[in-house]
């Protein structure tokens, strides 16, 4: 069985909703501590949502600092999946796993609601079990999650296939880009595909007794083996 | 003329500062043992169109009394410096 | 009071540099001659500066409830699901297979009508507090505010930094906002309303109590450090300002939602983990209130040394130490063997726990500071012995005038722009401007959020579904208390049972202007007179709640404003009804009686420019019908919809419906022929009356004779009224040979961009504040 | 010796400022029509015990490169004075 670390950070709130999905999803999952130096023989690791240190400074910038870091860090290096979800996002792009940095909303109001986002790359660990690009919707909850890069940053994102999921293009009955990132992107991959960060929160919706299961191919993903090259790509 | 000019708000001595207190312990984790007394406020900087030095600095102050900072929590301080 | 002659309480010295206690000081502190004498008498001698301190605090009105306790005491408190009523942090309610609720409402007010931001988002703390305190895990929280008319620059201010505060509080917490009211109105232009409410999960056995008890327990201050924060500043108003002085000023309570997540998570972990005995926030009147309450409800005496509690800032006085209002911070006992795996639990969460005194078995509340004993009170009379007073009760001519009035202006007869107008108004508009602002969703239990007619969550692991709303229409309690009180709890019930949720319990915050004044109290005494009748004919006692006098300004009193905080129980959270209209082909079915009382309505307040006349009565029985039927209906699986008639009347709740929920991808038509359905009534009152006990309601056509059935048997009359209509369709109603009609979209639009379209340039507002 | 520092960060150039714009605008509405080019940022005060000025500056960058500014998108200027 897939063994799923999510991390606790102080101010983390949305560590428990990961586990659970996780478990939903048929991993095993656990939490590792902030102070932990090491990550409990997880096969993949999740920063969780929330206000890691009350997101004093910048969001996840004293988050990543946290001892645990170092083991997140080794563990991607060696290619082991890591996934961040909002303040998780935040906190790899500060650590500088993932290119780019998440900033005030342009709206400058914190920003919960329903978005419609597609899932543009099938590729990635979070995102293999949908077997092809699709549009869900998933719930934000963020006050600073406006994507922001160099122009060479962006054109390498594209140009590699890395826009793991856009937020919809404005459409009549469709609820887009609610912070102003740039090209409506939600999250992203690196280089080598093993460390996503997104910003809306699958972790919310993976039970359909509460209205949608939207979120739950992305843990299903996690907690399945990775397909076969020439499979679902 | 139009000068440059740099505002710096911070909260009120004796007011709680989180965000300093949460910045001093992680400056302290990283080994910056020599920092203390942290306080973090907003830096706004703009450019005044105005007849004189004095004027643009008199200007600045109105707009930070009316917008700029929260006169019930915060202090100001304004340097305008030739554009 | 006891007739025994006053224990001695023995001598206590002032504190150096500390000021004679005078008559001038004694007002300062906002205590009558006769309530000094009480104190003389209590102690058989003068208090020191700090005793005075203590007792201005712990008989002030907030802490003592001094003009407000013999009305409290006629609300109905019990029932087989009460775990806790009225008296602790928060009431606890049953809920099924040992599940409970705990929840309380409290309003922050006064802070916040001078620094918005931290006055709403340290109100959010302190409920927060009061719920984890009973070893609940706050699940929900809700809020309900008043501001004075949006034309006003300093209102929006007002109203854009409450929101903000508000929201950057709960979501950092990670406590998602599942409902609330905003309402505006001329009354509380000088003084804005903020009431907070939080829900909490636990299991029966993690109940905790906050009673001192067991002498030689270890008192422990966690958390935050203490500042000057929120002092009142009357002890040193009269202070020639000297730079001493100057550093002493009263300083704004700053939130620090971080640290309160940590102390949260702390908490939890101290009281399931078996660790404590007893736990208070240290709120209102900090450590005073928090370490005295603990003890006389223990019937135990306490010892405190302030030298011993941690400081912001140096220099404190034992006064200061006393009385600071900083936040974050919890008092908790322990037995002493326990107290280094207290600080143990307290580290991990990167918090300070300092021991700070001691259980003792002489009664007396005890405060040294190095040693020196600056204040010895007889504790259970400290908290007891506080003052009562029975104010006058009378109504001004004036308020009973008002029921008199009817519109001056002949009836426009333009339905179709009275519609418009009414969607447009703040009060009825769409809240998504605020509530957008709030994680209404982490915590991953959320099954309907702010936009339906009550928040739904789930509690985890179970099928059951937990309802929650807060409400009252102040209008209606400012032009009749006793029937607005009623209204108040009958509202917030349908809302509830609109969702399929049968009531449980209320919270309530009462929200008054200066009750010295008779025709005050009387609003007072007779909205609460129906609150209690009414929470006695739906079986939902009280549970707790909050008083807030002297809600008033240079421009007068707020409109008297009980708001209703009510909790709910859905035994399958799938049986749950959506707040609008769903799907075309649907038939719509009224439920209830409509005779068309335009009284205190919205239609004549905002359309009529008149705010008077007789609200509608409240039919106590009816709502019990409604909401047994509505409940019932929403188990057998009958209804696709479900929406309160409350504000606007029956057209409003129609348009609502058919706008659908904030996420909708559009509005749905409607084709509804109203002709014969109120005979008796005038247009205008048939469309616009507000009269209470009715829901708008949407079924499958195969369900249509089942619903009616289901009617008859509980008793509620009902109406089919036609059908839902196509998506982006028009809005038809028919009354005789009359069609009005709107494009559901148009009307959407307007409700949506009601509140956006004001609230444009909200960043320019605090200058013009 | 020890020294109070003050640290200004700044969002950098041409990377989008939607605080400074809203300002700026709101600056406008209240008739302040000589302002322009508003940015808005973070001001980081702090007292650094040091040998020597020129070492508490060194520190306060080092400060300024790990934690406090992002390098990212953000730009920082340090000023020391005698504390
Ligand atoms: N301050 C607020 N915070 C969160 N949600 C709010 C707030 N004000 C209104 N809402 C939500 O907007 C919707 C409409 O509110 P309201 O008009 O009071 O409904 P009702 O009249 O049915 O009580 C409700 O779902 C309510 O929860
Ligand atoms: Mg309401």
């Amino acid at each position: 069985m897939v063994r799923v670390a999510v991390v606790r950070f102080p101010g983390s709130n949305c560590d428990e909703d990961a586990r659970r999905a996780a478990e939903r999803a048929g991993a095993e999952a656990f939490f590792v501590w902030h102070r932990d130096t090491a990550l409990g023989g997880a096969d993949v690791v999740i920063l969780p949502g929330g206000f890691s240190y009350g997101d004093y400074l910048r969001s996840g910038a004293i988050a990543r600092f946290s001892p645990v870091m170092a083991a997140v860090q080794a563990h991607a290096a060696a290619g082991g999946t890591v996934i961040g979800i909002c303040n998780g996002f935040q906190i790899l792009c500060e650590a500088h796993l993932l290119p780019g940095a998440l900033m005030r909303n342009a709206g400058l109001r914190f920003v919960s609601k329903p978005v419609d986002v597609l899932v543009e790359r099938v590729d990635t660990p979070f995102t293999w079990a949908f077997d092809r690009p699709t549009q869900v919707r998933l719930p934000v909850a963020h006050g600073e999650g406006r994507y922001v890069a160099d122009g060479v940053t962006l054109a390498m994102l594209e140009a590699e296939g890395r826009v793991v999921l856009r937020y919809a293009r404005p459409a009549a009955g469709t609820e887009p880009n609610p912070n102003g990132a740039e090209r409506d992107i939600a999250g992203i991959c690196n280089a080598e595909r093993n460390v996503v960060g997104i910003m809306p929160h699958p972790e919310r919706v993976v039970d359909p007794a509460l209205g949608s299961a939207d979120g739950l191919l992305f843990f299903r993903s996690l907690a399945a083996p990775r397909p076969v090259a020439g499979g679902t790509r | 003329m139009s000068y440059r000019v740099h505002v710096r708000v911070v909260p009120r001595a004796g007011i709680l500062d989180p965000q300093g207190q949460a910045v001093e312990h992680a400056l302290g984790v990283l080994g910056f043992a020599e920092a203390s007394g942290v306080r973090v406020g907003r830096a706004i900087e703009l450019t005044v169109a105005a007849g004189s030095r004095d004027e643009a600095e008199a200007r600045a102050r109105k707009m930070c009394d009316r917008l700029l900072a929260n006169p019930v929590t915060e202090d100001y301080l304004v340097e305008v410096e030739e554009a | 009071m006891s007739q025994a002659a006053p224990p001695r309480a023995p001598a206590a010295s002032a504190f150096p540099g500390e000021r004679p206690v005078t008559p001038e000081v004694v007002r300062e502190h906002n205590l009558t001659e006769g309530e000094y004498a009480r104190i003389l008498d209590l102690l058989g001698r003068a208090p020191t500066l700090t005793e005075l301190g203590v007792f201005s605090a712990l008989w002030s009105e907030h802490c003592s409830y001094k003009h407000s306790k013999p009305v409290l005491r006629t609300f109905p408190t019990t029932g087989p699901h009460v775990l806790q009523g009225p008296g602790e942090n928060a009431g606890v309610l049953a809920l099924r297979d040992g599940w409970a609720v705990a929840f309380k409402i409290e309003s922050h007010n006064h802070p916040s009508a001078v620094e918005p931001y931290q006055g709403a988002a340290t109100g959010v703390g302190g409920i927060l507090r009061d719920v984890f305190t009973m070893g609940a895990r706050p699940v929900a929280v809700l809020n309900s505010l008043r501001f004075g008319p949006l034309d006003q620059p300093r209102n929006r201010w007002l109203f854009a930094g409450v929101v903000k505060g508000i929201g950057d509080y709960g979501n950092c917490v990670g406590v998602p906002t599942l409902g609330g009211e905003v309402g505006f109105a001329d009354g509380y232009s000088g003084n804005p309303l903020v009431n907070a409410m939080c829900v909490g999960l636990l299991r029966e056995e993690q109940l905790i109590r906050a009673r001192a008890h067991g002498v030689g327990n270890v008192l422990i201050a966690v958390g935050a450090r203490t500042g000057r924060d929120g002092i009142h500043g009357a002890s040193f108003a009269s202070e020639e300002l000297s730079e001493a002085s100057e550093a002493r000023r009263p300083q704004v309570q700053v939130g620090d939602p971080f640290t309160e997540k940590l102390l949260l998570e702390a908490s939890l972990e101290l009281i399931h983990g078996g660790y404590i005995v007893a736990i208070q926030d240290m709120g209102a009147a900090g450590l005073t209130s928090s370490s005295a309450e603990m003890a006389a409800r223990g019937g135990v005496g306490v010892e405190i040394d302030t030298a011993k509690v941690p400081v912001r800032e140096p220099g404190m006085t034992p006064y200061e130490i006393l009385l600071s209002e900083s936040q974050e911070r919890m008092l908790v006992v322990a037995e002493p063997h326990r107290v280094d795996e207290v600080r143990a639990v307290c580290e991990k969460w990167e918090l300070i726990a300092a021991p700070i005194g001691h259980v003792t078995d002489d009664g007396l509340f005890r405060v040294l500071h190095d040693g020196l004993l600056v204040c010895a009170i007889p504790g259970q009379r400290l908290v007891d012995d506080a003052p009562v007073y029975h104010p006058e009760a009378r109504e001004a001519e004036a308020a009973a005038a008002r029921r008199e009035l009817v519109p001056a202006e002949p009836a426009p007869h333009d339905v179709h722009r009275a519609l418009e107008i009414l969607l447009d108004s703040p009060n009825i508009a769409s809240k998504k401007w605020v509530f957008e602002q709030y994680d209404s969703t982490v915590q991953a239990a959320t099954a309907m959020g702010p936009g339906s007619e009550a928040g739904v969550f789930q509690v985890p692991g179970t099928t059951m579904g937990v309802a929650v709303t807060v409400d009252c229409n102040a209008r209606l309690v400012y032009l009749d208390p006793y029937v607005g009180g009623k209204a108040a709890v009958a509202e917030a019930a349908r809302n509830l049972a609109c969702t399929g949720a049968r009531p449980l319990g209320i919270t309530d915050n009462l929200n008054f202007g200066n009750p010295e004044k008779p025709e005050v109290f009387f609003q007072f005494r007779e909205a609460c007179r129906g609150i209690a009748e009414a929470c006695e004919a739906f079986g939902t006692p009280v549970t707790g709640g909050n008083v807030s006098f002297y809600n008033e300004s240079p421009t007068g009193a707020v409109y008297p404003t009980p708001t209703i905080g009510m909790v709910g129980l859905l035994d399958n959270v799938q049986d749950r009804v959506p707040s609008h209209f769903m799907h075309h082909g649907d038939e719509i079915v009224l439920l209830g009686a409509t005779r068309g009382h335009l009284g205190g309505s919205a239609y004549w307040a905002e359309v009529r420019k008149c705010i008077g006349g007789r609200p509608a009565p409240v039919d106590l029985d009816a709502e019990r019908r409604l909401q047994q039927l509505l409940v019932a209906a929403a188990r057998a699986r009958l209804l696709r919809s479900a929406h309160d008639c409350s504000e606007g009347g029956l057209l409003v709740a129609l348009a609502e419906s058919a706008i659908g929920g904030p996420y909708a991808p559009g509005g749905l038509g409607v084709r509804v022929d109203l002709t014969g359905y109120a005979p008796a009534a005038t247009v205008e009152a048939l469309l616009f009356g507000e009269d209470g006990a009715r829901a708008v309601t949407s079924c499958l056509a195969s369900n249509r004779e089942a619903l009616l059935a289901l009617a008859v048997e509980h008793g509620v009359p009902a109406f089919v009224a036609g059908q839902v209509g196509p998506r982006r369709g028009p809005v038809e109603v028919r009354l005789g040979e009359t069609i009005y009609g709107w494009q559901v979209d148009t009307l959407r639009r307007i409700y949506h961009d009601a509140i956006p379209r004001r609230m444009a340039e909200a960043l320019a507002d605090r200058a013009g504040a």
